[in-house]
Order: structure tokens, then sequence, then C-alpha cells
């Protein structure tokens, strides 16, 4: 496909991609995408989760093969492979951390490339490459101390370090923002401004445009795994480049959002405490969705899990209360036997049971209802796995494929199909449309506001800005484990979201 | 017998269809049900070119070969669907129930003795299943301690002494006893079979099991008690190891501390060359009897045809070796 | 140029040997050594004054598990350890020329090896289960070879000789249990391949990733076990002046013992040979001072057990996941109560 | 001389008592063993010697380590049971070296290694085979016929010299007894019955003239897998070895043709009778070998069973 009507460049084009394409079974992850990266050039790669970005910066750094299609640094084809890439001087910093627990910083920064003398590790060199990176970061820590001790914050500076420390031709961060405060973003941003004006190519993806507009040149904008423009930054504005992501006019207008006439209070959590939740209290209502904000590593899921005993609390008592009898919250399967639901943040390990079929998955929850003495009705599965899979708007409702076998969207439908047949008095769901693509997301998102209609309490958990904007009835900001504030919707917006997230106006106690 | 199971590990790529995979697919579903297929020709073989294998005597030793160790295997197979490898105990608990009831029925009566043997089976099961399931140790360790732990006690209670019930009593009989041409503890093999098929393929329970050892975290936060579930695997092994351990003493008549050296992993391998899957979820168990049965006929033609024991543990290594590889060639298939 | 600190850097040395601490693995294994060490010297002094004869225990009980700990770093399994040793002790005698029959007991360990890395990383088989057909090939093909008895080998003088101290009261086995530890030590801490056994074992994915050769790692861990294990096959030969191919039978599970009390994760990723050692010594010097005793094996068996199943049951995050479990039982009473 | 403080069986009767380790390969966990050292502790305790006893389980690298504990803890002298006769020659030298008196017990020593030990007290394992041998030889008769061997563990090596001594025997007396077929019974009376049946099988009932079960509880299945299959155990002559509990009843009732009487009993306290000889410096002969009485229906019950 052409990408006439597209901004080139005019510097030195440094790392090509032509054409590739990318299948994961049914889905195409990536197709027939061409983008071209100058030195000194930062370039955007922008879209909503599941667009494509991170498959195609797999793609660049040869850790996934193209099904066709491929990667030319200085107009020279790569080998597939990642130590191809590597050679070439293609450094990626991964979305999902990609460190070794437990090697000390210096060793991760080197991985791969570890200097040795006769196989030896050279220590003495290894401590001083590792330093000079995190030093052209301006990053200080300890190299001796094992990864698995550090912060999220700091992995992520560590793993920009060692990107760094190849001393690379090309430089890709995926998200590397999504972990970050405000004021650590910004110390980012400018490092990369220095290092671009180094002569790197550097690919930036991220899903908070602003800082796109800050320091990217040019933004290639993708959706469902298809280029839809390249965009000179100069030349545009952030709602274009908005607009393009979703494929539609995105207004998230106010009025027209579903009036919540919340009823009685179904959840209530009092000074709950966990590992990495400070002190919480919260209460959702019937017929209302709560939305908690916040950064990556705000302590979000651990707030909720500890809330419905998915993970030990050290404090604090949770309660629910189904038509007017209130009941402790001891431990997860209490919670379940008491109606509440939980969608977890990570799917493919902690939703479904990706090797089993649909059916199975929407039994397991509701194998009580499904069985008599003890023995599975094989008939009343069927009927019951297909109703809610059809619910749910799964697609093909084939409940006896294998759930591994549905993309991330419908998979996500199945993760909520099977909680959907216990009629949960409370639904609980973390990240529940990420890696989920657009459509999906809108079911998903329908699905939501029927259940809250129909007098469901729902707690979210997302990281999504939009989402929580347009779902919520009230959104906590979560931040260090502590609720920073709570907006009604008028009050809510993407600025004092983040604002509260990055703890500004607390930031003498940060 | 019911027998429901994934026979494909599926991936993205299985529903990705169309051209050339194909192929890789027939591949797969060959290789995926190579063991019944190599049964059968096994069993055709051995009818047509090994002298006095289809002879009815034969089909008797070929069931004693098979029915202890299969009654251990089939118990096996609970554990290792729920993704935790073996049960290395089981050669603990199989003395101990043959010793306990050919020693004290004499005292208690062989229901007595039985209801004692049914305390220790329980005790392992509760002992491994807890350490496993709620303290989440490996199983393979667990299992090696309680070994050490129940054999040395074992040896330590009865010494080397070979119990023996009197000739004609009700145990021996019921080790003599046949039905047709064949013996009793082929029937006892068979019903735990068709029990324990309907456990994991029909129950609430059994269906927990897979399930957990498909993804141990969805199942638990789809509410269930994952680790109640892994007692329940390893209790339901043990008490097949309790079966075993009778029909094992009832076949000679005698027990001894010593009498089930062997069984952890030749029981594991009747699981494995049977095609389940050591990572969980994906098996049943007549994948496991077929496993048995293949084994069994496997030593009995090795004898017949006058291998020495040498030759029979190479044999049967390479066997499985093939079978295990031709299973991981099949997932490969698939994946492509 | 501006820098931002994004942790509180350990200050003072109280808190750097609190971190130090708190990175080693080693911590229950050097409980139990500390243990049974005090024990003995209360009890059995002797085993301390025979130190030449509970060496070579400890390098019994502990030579096979430092080949294992590799493996094991990089979260696979090799059940054919004991098979490897019966079948290279075997080769080992059948050739008249000791010294050729060395080096040829020496390869078969590495083709074993290899063999299984095979099976693991081409094929695709996982190590548990591929190792347990070659448990059963192996241990056959010692048998075919030695027609089912022991095989006394040609050259029974030098073999003696090598039986014999060499270093005060140490045997050669002691001696090369020492040096392989060391080298093993070096080459697992110091040395870029073997360090990247802990990438291997951490997080596959990352090292793929990373550019490390994980495949070629896989080999190399194998093969050293396989290696190491035939070591152990040739040095019993050389000791026992025979081959015996029911040798090894109480190996693996010795060995597995040494190195799960050594704190080594079977997942993989975290351990050391440090700890295999620490194992090594405690079940090694607890089972000298159990035979001066006199103790009977069965309570040495129940022993040994009681000590594995109270190791792996007592890892850190297992109790933590209990201790949760326990609160928030706990709590529901009280609250129960309130 | 007393090096370490065990007292186990000490007697104050004695001078603090001799101090001798007996290194067995089994014990408490086989039933030869079991009533071996049974009858070692009581003489030890007549005797007023400590022992040390331990189990190495057939694992001869584990023996030869527990050899040098004793030697380490210089006991007066050393009860040797074999885990393998071919791999003990480093622990009788090490034991002489340092002095002290090594005796063999039950297996005895390879003949090059007959010098390194002051004597062998119990059966001759392979005198064991040629007895079994000529009770079969010579209930066949001059005709001969065809026999199957009902072997002990593979490896075991009391099975191989038994086996040794009765193929050399058979070879050197009765030329017209061929062995057609052999499988390991691993000392387990179930595994006996299944090979014995399956030898019947494919070697065919009417082509076995005779069985030789390596012990009584092996001799047990294979009489039971003949009553399985409807034969009469007395068609086919059975011998075994031991006159164990469970082989009288059957030598007893005809079943079993005959067995050799090989008693624990004798083997544990002449071990310890003779260490103490040896000890005290008194001359021996090589071998003290046990009495191994032929049993059969006629005399059987003049032997009471052992184990
Ligand atoms: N290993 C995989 N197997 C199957 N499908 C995958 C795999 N990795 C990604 N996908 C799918 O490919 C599509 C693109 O995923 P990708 O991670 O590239 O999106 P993304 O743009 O990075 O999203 P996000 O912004 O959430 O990171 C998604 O639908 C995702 O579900
Ligand atoms: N400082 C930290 N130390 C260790 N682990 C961390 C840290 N911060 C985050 N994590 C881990 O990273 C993951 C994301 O953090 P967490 O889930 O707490 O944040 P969140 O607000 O829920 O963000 P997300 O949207 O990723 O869920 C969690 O698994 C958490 O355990
Ligand atoms: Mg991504
Ligand atoms: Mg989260």
């Amino acid at each position: 496909m052409s990408t006439d009507p597209d901004a080139q460049t005019t510097r030195k084009i440094v790392i090509e991609a032509h054409d590739v394409v990318k299948r994961f079974g049914g889905a195409v992850a990536v197709d027939q995408v061409s983008i071209a990266v100058g030195a000194g050039e930062i370039h955007a790669v922008v879209g909503e989760n599941g667009a494509g970005k991170s498959t195609l910066m797999r793609i660049l750094a040869g850790i996934l093969t193209p099904d066709s299609g491929g990667v030319s640094v200085n107009g020279k084809l790569l080998e597939p492979g990642a130590k191809a890439s590597l050679e070439a001087g293609i450094a990626l910093v991964h979305q999902e951390l990609s460190l070794i627990p437990e090697m000390t910083v210096a060793e991760n920064i080197l991985l791969g490339v570890t200097p040795t003398k006769f196989g030896v590790i050279d220590s003495a060199r290894q401590r001083k490459i590792a330093g000079d990176a995190l030093d052209q970061i301006g990053v200080s820590v300890d190299l001796n101390e094992r990864v698995s001790r550090l912060s999220m914050a700091l992995r992520q500076f560590v793993e920009i370090a060692r990107a760094v420390a190849r001393n690379p031709r090309v430089l890709i961060l995926d998200e590397p923002t999504a972990t970050l405060t405000p004021a650590e973003t910004d110390y980012l941003l400018s490092m990369l401004q220095r290092l671009a004006a180094r002569g790197l190519a550097i690919i930036y993806i991220s899903h908070r445009i602003p800082e796109v507009f800050r320091i990217c040149e040019r933004a290639t904008i993708l959706r469902d795994g298809q280029i839809v423009e390249v965009m000179t930054i100069a030349e545009t504005t952030p709602n274009a480049v908005i607009d393009k992501m979703v494929g539609r006019e995105l207004k998230l207008d106010l009025q027209t959002r579903r009036v919540a006439d919340p009823g009685a209070v179904v959840l209530s959590a009092r000074g709950i405490r966990a590992a990495r939740v400070n002190g919480i209290d919260l209460d959702v209502r019937a017929g209302e969705i709560v939305g908690i904000g916040g950064l990556v590593g705000a302590g979000r899921s651990e707030l909720v899990r500890a809330i419905i005993g998915v993970d030990p609390r050290t404090a604090g008592t949770a309660t629910i209360t189904v038509d007017g009898e209130t009941k402790n919250i001891n431990g997860y399967g209490n919670a379940v036997r008491s109606g509440i639901a939980f969608i977890p943040e990570e799917r493919r390990t902690e939703g479904l049971a990706l090797d089993m079929t649909v059916a199975e998955n929407i039994t397991l929850p509701n194998r009580a209802a499904l069985s008599t003495g003890g023995f599975l009705q094989r008939g009343k599965i069927a009927e019951f796995a297909t109703r809610l899979a059809n619910t749910v708007g799964l697609r093909p409702p084939e409940v006896d494929r294998a759930a591994g076998e549905y993309s991330g969207g419908n998979q996500q439908k199945v993760v909520i199909a099977k909680w959907l047949g216990r009629e949960p008095k409370l639904i609980v769901l973390d990240e529940p449309t990420r890696g989920v693509d657009v459509g999906a997301k809108s079911e998903i998102h329908r699905l939501l506001r029927e259940l809250a209609d129909q007098g469901t309490a729902v707690l979210v958990v997302s990281s999504d800005l939009p989402e929580l904007l347009e779902l919520s009835d009230v959104i906590h900001v979560v931040r260090d484990g502590r609720i920073m504030g709570t907006l009604s919707p008028d009050e809510a917006n993407e600025r004092s979201v983040m604002a509260l997230a990055a703890g500004e106006r607390v930031a003498s106690s940060s | 017998m019911t027998h429901t199971e994934i026979i494909k590990t599926p991936t993205p790529a299985s529903i990705a269809g169309g051209s050339g995979n194909s192929a890789s697919k027939t591949v797969a579903w060959v290789a995926s049900r190579g063991i019944f297929i190599f049964t059968a020709v096994l069993l055709v073989f051995s009818a047509i070119f090994v002298n006095g294998f289809a002879s009815s005597v034969n089909i008797i030793d070929v069931f004693h070969r098979a029915s202890a160790i299969g009654i251990v295997a089939i118990g096996m197979t609970f554990v290792v669907i729920s993704a935790n490898y073996i049960d290395l105990s089981v050669v603990a608990q199989i003395a101990t129930s043959g010793v306990i009831l050919m020693a004290l029925s004499p005292t208690y009566g062989v229901l007595g003795a039985m209801a004692i043997a049914l305390f220790f089976a329980l005790l392992y099961g509760l002992v491994n299943g807890i350490s496993v399931g709620f303290l989440k140790a490996n199983a393979v360790v667990v299992t090696l301690g309680t070994t050490g732990i129940g054999a040395g006690i074992l040896s330590l209670v009865t010494g080397g002494t070979i119990y023996y019930g009197p000739t004609g009593g009700p145990i021996d009989a019921f080790g003599d006893a046949r039905v047709g041409p064949f013996p009793l503890s082929a029937f006892v093999l068979i019903i735990v079979a068709i029990v324990a098929s309907i456990v994991l393929s029909r129950t609430k329970f059994g269906f927990m099991i897979r399930s957990y050892g498909s993804n141990k975290q969805a199942t638990r936060l789809a509410g269930v008690n994952s680790g109640g579930v892994v007692v329940g695997a390893f209790v339901l092994t043990a008490l097949a190891a309790m079966i075993a351990g009778f029909v094992l003493a009832a076949y000679s008549n005698t027990a001894v501390s010593t009498m089930s050296e062997g069984y952890d992993f030749r029981a594991l391998a009747a699981v494995i060359i049977g095609g389940n899957s050591l990572f969980g979820g994906r098996g049943s168990i007549f994948r496991t009897f077929i496993g048995v049965i293949f084994i069994s006929v496997l030593s009995n033609i090795l004898v017949l045809s006058g291998f020495s024991f040498a030759w029979q543990q190479l044999v049967t290594g390479a066997v499985i070796v093939f079978a295990v590889a031709l299973d991981a060639l099949a997932r490969k298939a698939e994946k492509r | 140029m501006s820098t931002i600190k994004l942790q509180e850097t350990q200050t003072g040395t109280w808190n750097r040997v609190k971190s130090t601490v708190a990175r080693r693995t080693e911590g229950r294994a050097v409980v139990l050594l500390i243990l049974v060490i005090v024990v003995i010297a209360m009890q059995q002094p002797i085993v301390f004054n025979a130190y030449g004869v509970s060496l070579a225990r400890v390098a019994l009980v502990g030579l096979v598990a430092l080949g294992l700990t590799l493996v094991v770093l990089q979260g696979e399994l090799d059940l054919s350890v004991g098979s490897t040793l019966a079948l290279t002790g075997v080769v080992v005698a059948t050739i008249p020329d000791l010294g050729l029959g060395i080096i040829v007991g020496l390869i078969t360990g590495l083709v074993i090896g290899a063999l299984n890395a095979f099976l693991i990383v081409i094929v695709g088989v996982n190590s548990f289960i591929a190792t347990l057909g070659t448990l059963f090939a192996l241990r056959g093909l010692a048998f075919v070879l030695s027609d089912g008895r022991p095989v006394r080998v040609t050259d029974i003088d030098s073999a003696l000789t090598f039986g014999r101290e060499l270093l005060g009261p140490l045997t050669p086995r002691v001696l090369i249990f020492i040096l392989l530890f060391i080298a093993l030590q070096f080459f697992t801490s110091r040395m870029r391949a073997g360090r990247e056994f802990y990438a291997v074992g951490g997080n596959r994915q990352a090292a793929i990733d990373a550019g490390i050769p994980v495949k070629l790692r896989l080999f190399t861990a194998f093969m050293l076990c396989g290696f190491v294990a035939a070591l152990a096959g040739v040095i019993n030969t050389l000791e026992l002046t025979a081959a015996d191919p029911t040798a090894g039978s109480s190996v693996l599970l010795a060995s597995f013992a040494a190195v799960i009390i050594g704190g080594n994760l079977l997942n993989g990723g975290r351990g050391s040979l440090v700890g295999t050692m620490i194992g090594a010594f405690a079940l090694g010097l607890m089972q000298v001072g159990l035979t001066f005793a006199g103790t009977p094996r069965e309570v040495q068996d129940v022993l040994i057990g009681i000590i594995l199943l109270v190791a792996i049951t007592t890892e850190p995050n297992n109790l933590r996941a209990l201790s949760g479990r326990v609160q928030r039982l706990t709590r529901g009473k009280a609250n129960a109560s309130a | 001389s007393a090096s370490n403080g065990s007292d186990a069986g000490g007697d104050a009767g004695t001078d603090g008592g001799y101090n001798v380790y007996a290194l067995l390969p089994q014990g408490n966990d086989q039933p030869y063993g079991t009533n071996y050292l049974k009858a070692m502790n009581a003489a030890a305790a007549d005797m007023g010697v400590n022992l040390t006893i331990t189990n190495a389980e057939y694992d001869s690298a584990k023996q030869a380590n527990e050899c040098s504990v004793a030697i380490a803890s210089k006991p007066d002298g050393i009860i040797l049971w074999p885990a393998a006769v071919d791999t003990i020659r480093p622990c009788l030298e090490a034991a002489k070296a340092a002095g002290i008196p090594v005796n063999a017990s039950n297996s005895d020593v390879l003949p090059e290694d007959k010098s390194l030990v002051g004597t062998y007290t119990g059966p001759s394992n392979d005198g064991v085979g040629r007895a079994a041998a000529k009770l079969i030889g010579d209930v066949l008769g001059d005709g001969g016929g065809n026999i199957i061997i009902v072997q002990g563990l593979s490896g075991n090596s009391t099975a191989i010299d038994r086996e040794a001594g009765f193929r050399d025997e058979l070879a050197a007396s009765y030329p017209n007894v061929t062995v057609i077929g052999q499988q390991p019974g691993d000392w387990a009376k179930d595994v006996a019955l299944t090979v014995t049946s399956e030898m019947l099988t494919s070697l065919g009932e009417e082509n076995i003239d005779a069985i030789y079960a390596v012990d009584d509880t092996m001799a047990a299945g294979a009489i039971e897998a003949m009553e399985n299959r409807g034969i009469d155990p007395t068609t086919i002559p059975v011998v075994g070895t031991g006159n164990t509990e469970l082989g009288q009843p059957n030598v007893l009732s005809g079943k079993q043709y005959a067995t050799l009487f090989q008693s624990p009993v004798w083997d544990g306290e002449n071990a310890v009778t003779y260490i103490v000889d040896a000890i005290d410096g008194k001359t021996l002969e090589p071998n003290y070998f046990m009495p191994i009485p032929e049993i059969t229906k006629d005399n059987a019950a003049e032997y009471p069973a052992e184990w």
C-alpha cells in the first residue's frame, strides 16, 4: 500500500521497514506497514491498545520475524533474528520490562553483550560501561543491586540504560513513560532529545499525546495493524492525531453519558492496607461505576485485589451488602460466593485457561449451577455457555473452540461472560480493555453500562484515561497506594486526573 | 469408557486454518493419537509373531502385569493432570497398604486391615496435598520427603518380614479368582479406570483438577479453592496406590516392605506414554490405560521372546523416549 | 548535567550487609549445616577428626549434585544422572586400557548430555520426561554391556593407587570434587557463558531477546551435567576397582536433595553452586555422623525425609502465602465474633 | 581400644568388650537380613561385643565409604558382607594397612582377595548353586532334561554366584540337563509368579522338566504359577534355597521338590564368633562354610524354618 499523502523526512534514513505483515492466528497484528526513520529524528508511533505498535517494534528489533516484508538499516536488509538487529545497532526498550530479576543492574545493562577476557567477565569494563550508560541518562543506582529489588521506575531506567549502553543507531522505546511520574517523564523526554541531537534515530511509542507533541518530529498512526497516516507534528494538532487513532470523531460528550442513580452501598472498604496499599477507604453503590485512576505502579491492582481478598490484606475490613444483608469479605472464595466477580489485569495468565474451551472457561465459576450431585450437566453447559457468549457478542460464538484461539478482545469477552452467568452484585475489572481492539472495547463499555443500569455495582481500574472518563460515575485517583483525590464526572478530565496521579497537588508529601 | 480430552494444545495458529498447515495438522492428528496406533500395531504384531502371546493363559499374565501398576498410574494421572509432575511416594504407599493388609488381617480381619490401610492412605494424601496445595511446595520434593519418612518407618516397623496369608484364605482366593479368562484384578483395574475416568471427565471435581492443571491462577480467580483441588488429586492418587497395594499383595498372597520398588517412575512412564501432558490440563484416564496396556504387553512379549532383563530395560527406555519425542513433534507441527 | 535520584541508595555498612544477605539464596542450607555441625560436635566429634573420610562422603553426595545444579539453574531437570553414572562406570571397566577407558567414559557422559539436550532443546520434550526415558534406556544399556554383573577393571593396581590418599587424608575424589566446585563456581559467577545460565532460567524470553544463545547454553548445561555424572562414575569405578551396573540407584535422589536443600529454585534463575555445596556438606556430614553412631539406615531415611519436607515447605514465599491465609482466617473469626 | 562412645549391647561382664563394625549390604529391609541381624546382635550381646552396623543397600560406593568410616573409628575388627565382591579390594587393603582384622560374611571374597581376610563365614553361594544342580540333575536322572531358572534381582552378587555354581555343576556333571530359559524374579514372589508363567507359555509346559528358583520366595511364585495353570507342581520338580517360612510348607506338602537350608541364624552368630577369634589372634581356617543340608519332604520337619 502506498503512503503517498504521508509526510516524508529530509533526514538520512537509518531504519526502514518494508510492507511488514504479522499474523497471530487469525488476527492480523501488523498489516503491510512501511516506516522510515532518519538520523536525529524522534518518530512517534501512536495508536490505540492493540493497534500493533509493540508487535511492529518487536519486528524492527528482530525479535519477531514478519510473515512477509523486511527491515533494513542504512539500506542493508537485515537477517531475521535478534542478534542481527542488535549488531545492526537497533536497541529496543520493551513495553513489559525484560530484565533478569536475579542479576545485578550492571549485568542486566550488558546482558547479551557482556564484555569478557577469554570468556571471563571483565567486571571492571562491565561496571564502567554500565556506569557510563547510566551517566548518559543521568541516573544513579547501585550497580551491584539485584534488579528484583528495584522500584518499577528504576527498572524502567535500567532498561533504557541497557539500550543506550549498546550505543545504538536506532533506539526504540515502547511506552517508556507508562510507569513514570511527570517529573521522571519530563526528565526522560529531555534526555531523549539530547540523544537525538547526537544523531540517534529514535522511535517513541506513547499513549500520551502531549509527550509526542513535545519531542517528536513525525508521528506514524496505526489502527488495527495498518498505517492510517504519517503526520508531521508541527503541522497537526493533538485532536487530529487522536481522531485518526480512533478512526472517528472522539468527543467525550459528558452530557449524553448515562445518568446514574446509585442505590444502596454494596461494597464498603475501610482502612485497607496490603503490599503497596497504604490505607484506603472506598464505597461502591448499586448501579454505580466507580473508576480507579493512576499511573502504572500506583498500586491500583493491589488495591482492588486486597479489597476482595485475592491478595492478603495486612489491615482493614471490606464488607459486601446484598439485599440488606452485610457480610465480611474474608478471603477470595468467600468474596465470590457473596456475589463478587473479578476480571483480572493479566488476561492470558489469570483470566482464562487458554487451552480449555470457551464452554469450559464459562463453566468454571458456574460449576455449581451447572452440576447436580457433583456431576456436570453437559447439555445444560452447552446451552448456558452459548447464551452467555451471545450476550457478550463473542465472535464467532463457537463455545467448543479453545479460548486461546480467540483474539484478545474476544478473550476478554469470555472472561466477562463467565462471570455474568453468576449475575454478580459487584463486578471488579482491572484494565478491562488492555490490548482489546477498538470494536470490542466499545462493546465491553456498552456491556458495563447495561450492567450498571440493571443495578450492578461496578469497580473499574484503568490506565486508559478516555475509558476511565467515559465510564466512571466517580473516579478515585490512586498514588503510592493512597487515594489522592476523588473526582465527579464534571471535575474529571485528563488534566485533573493526571495531576492527582502525578501527585502534583501533594508534591511536598511525595 | 468415557473419554473426553483436548487432544491438541490449541494455539492461535490452529485457527489460522487455510493453506499449508493442513498437512502439518494431519501429522499432528496422527501423532497425538500415536499411542493408540502403536498399541494396536503392537497387539497385532504380538498376536501374529510372538509365540503364545494370544493364548488365554498369557492374557492373564498380561493383566497381572497391568493391574497393580495400572491402578497406580491411573491414580497418578490426577497428580500429573493437576500439573504436579509426579507422586514419588506411591512406592511407600503401595507397600504400606499391602503390608498392612497381609500383616493385620489375621488380627483385625480383612476389612479391619483395609480400614487401617485407608487411614494411612488418607494421611499420605493429606500430607502431600497440603504441602503442595497450601504450602505451595514443589510436589517432587515433597513426595521425595514423604517417601523417605514413610518407607523408613515401614521398614523400621516390619523389618524385611514377608507377610503371607493362609493359602486359600480370602485374600489368596481373591488373588487366584478368575472371571471367565480374566483375573479378578483385571476387573479391579477396569473398574478403577472407569470410575477415575468418570471422576476426571464428568464430575465437578475432575473438571476443577483439569482446569487447575491448565491454569492455576485463572482457576483460583474463578473462586475455586485451588489448594483443596490439589489435596483432592493427591488423595485420589493415594487411594489408587492403596488399592494397588491390595491387588499386588493378593496376587502373590504376600507382602513385604520392598514390594513396590520402581513403581513410581514406571507408573509415570505409563501416564506419559499414554500421551498425557506433564504440563497439566491435557489428557485422560483412557490414555493412561492405553499406556499401561502398551507397557505391560511390551514387557510381556520381551519375556516371552526370551530377552534378558538388560534388553527389556533398554527397549522400554527407548520406547518412552520415542513416544515423548513424537508427542513433542506433534505439538510443534500444530504450532506451525 | 543534572541527574535524578530514584532510590534511597543503601548507605551505612549495616544496610549493605542486610541487602547482601537478603540477596543470598543459601539461608536455610546454612542454618541446617550449622545445626548439623553443632550436633555432631557434641555427639560424634570423630566426624571432624576423620575429616578425610567425612569429606569423601560429602564428595560422594555432592559431586553429581554440582552438575545437576547447572541444569536446575536453567529451570530444567536431569533424572538420568544415576544411569549415566552406572553406564560410564561399566564403559570404563570394560575397556582394558585404563587411561583410554577413562577418556571414553567421560566422552560418554558428554554424549549422553548432548542427547538429553537434543531431546529437550531441538525436539522440544520437557526435560523431566526426556530424561525419564534416558533414565531407563541408559540403565538398560549398562546392563547389556556388563551382562548384568559387576565388571572388574583390568589394571586393578593403578585403580587402587587412585583410591588412596593423595594429599594428607584426602583422596583424589575429594580433590576432584573441590577443584570441580571451584571451577564451576567460577564458571557460573565469573564467566559470561555460565553467568548467562541465570538469565536462561530467570527469564528465558528476555534472554532470547537479548541475543543470548539460549539453546547453546542449555546444551552446555546438560553436557556438563552428563560429564559430571560420568566423572562420578569413573571415580567410583577406579576407587572400587570394579563397575557395578546397579550403581547410582540412590544418586539421583541424594543429589536432588542436596540441590534443593542448597536453596536452588526448581523454576530456575535463583540459586548457586555454593548452596548445593552447603547442602551436600549438611547431608554428607549428617550421614557420616549417623553412621559413626550406628544409626539404622531407616532412621537416616526418615531424618532426611523430614529435613527435605521442612526445607521445601519453609521457602519464604510459601510461608508468606501461608501466613496470609492464617491472617485472613483469624480475621474471619474476629469479624464473626464482632 | 574403645574409640567410639556407643555402648550398644556393651556388656559390663567383659572388659569394655570389642568394638566391631559390621558392614552389610542389607538389614531390616530384607527377610534374610532381618534374621541375620537378630542372631548377630544376640551373639554380640553374649560375647560383649559392641556392634556398629551399616546397611549399604547394595550400593558398593556407599559401602566403600562406610568401610573407610569404620576404619577411621579404629574398631577392633570388621565384619564385611560385600555389596559386590568385585568392589571390596580397596576396603580390605585399607583395613589391612590400619591393622584391623576383617572377616567376610555371607558372600565370600574373590580368590585373589582371599589373603586380605581373616576368614570367611557363611554359605558357599557357589556351593549352594552346585547343590541345587545336583538335586535337579539327580531327580531328572540320566535322561536329563530342560530346565528354567528364576533368578534373583539382576546384578545381585548372591544371585550371580548361585547361578554360576549351578551352571558349572550342570556342565561338569549333568551334560544332559540344559537351561532353556532364565528370567529375574527380583527375589519377589509376584514377579517370579509372572515370569515363570510367561516362560511356561513361551517355552511350553511340556518342554520344561524342572525349575531352579534361586530362593524359596521365588520358588513359591513358580509353584503358584503352575497351580494357576492347573499343572500339578509335583510333576515339574522345583528346587529353591533357604527353607524359609514361605518355602517349607511347600516342601512338606511336596509341591516343592527340595530346598537348601540356609540359616541366617548360623550366619549371623558365626560372623561374630569368628571375628572375635580373629581379633584374639586365633589361627583360622580360610573358610567356615555354613552346612547346607538338602531339605526334602522327608526331612523338612527336622529343620524348622528360620525366616
Ligand atoms: N503473542 C501474541 N499472540 C497472539 N496475539 C498477540 C500476541 N501479541 C500481540 N497480539 C495481538 O496483536 C495485536 C497487537 O498487539 P500489540 O501488543 O502490538 O498492540 P499495541 O499497539 O502494542 O497495544 P498496547 O498499546 O496495549 O501496547 C493485539 O490484538 C494483540 O492481542
Ligand atoms: N515499585 C514496584 N516494585 C515492585 N513491583 C511493582 C512496583 N510498581 C509496580 N509493580 C508491579 O508492576 C505491576 C503494575 O503495578 P500495579 O498493578 O500495582 O499498578 P497499577 O496501578 O495496577 O497499574 P496497572 O495499570 O499496571 O495495573 C504490578 O504487578 C506491580 O506488582
Ligand atoms: Mg504495546
Ligand atoms: Mg494493575
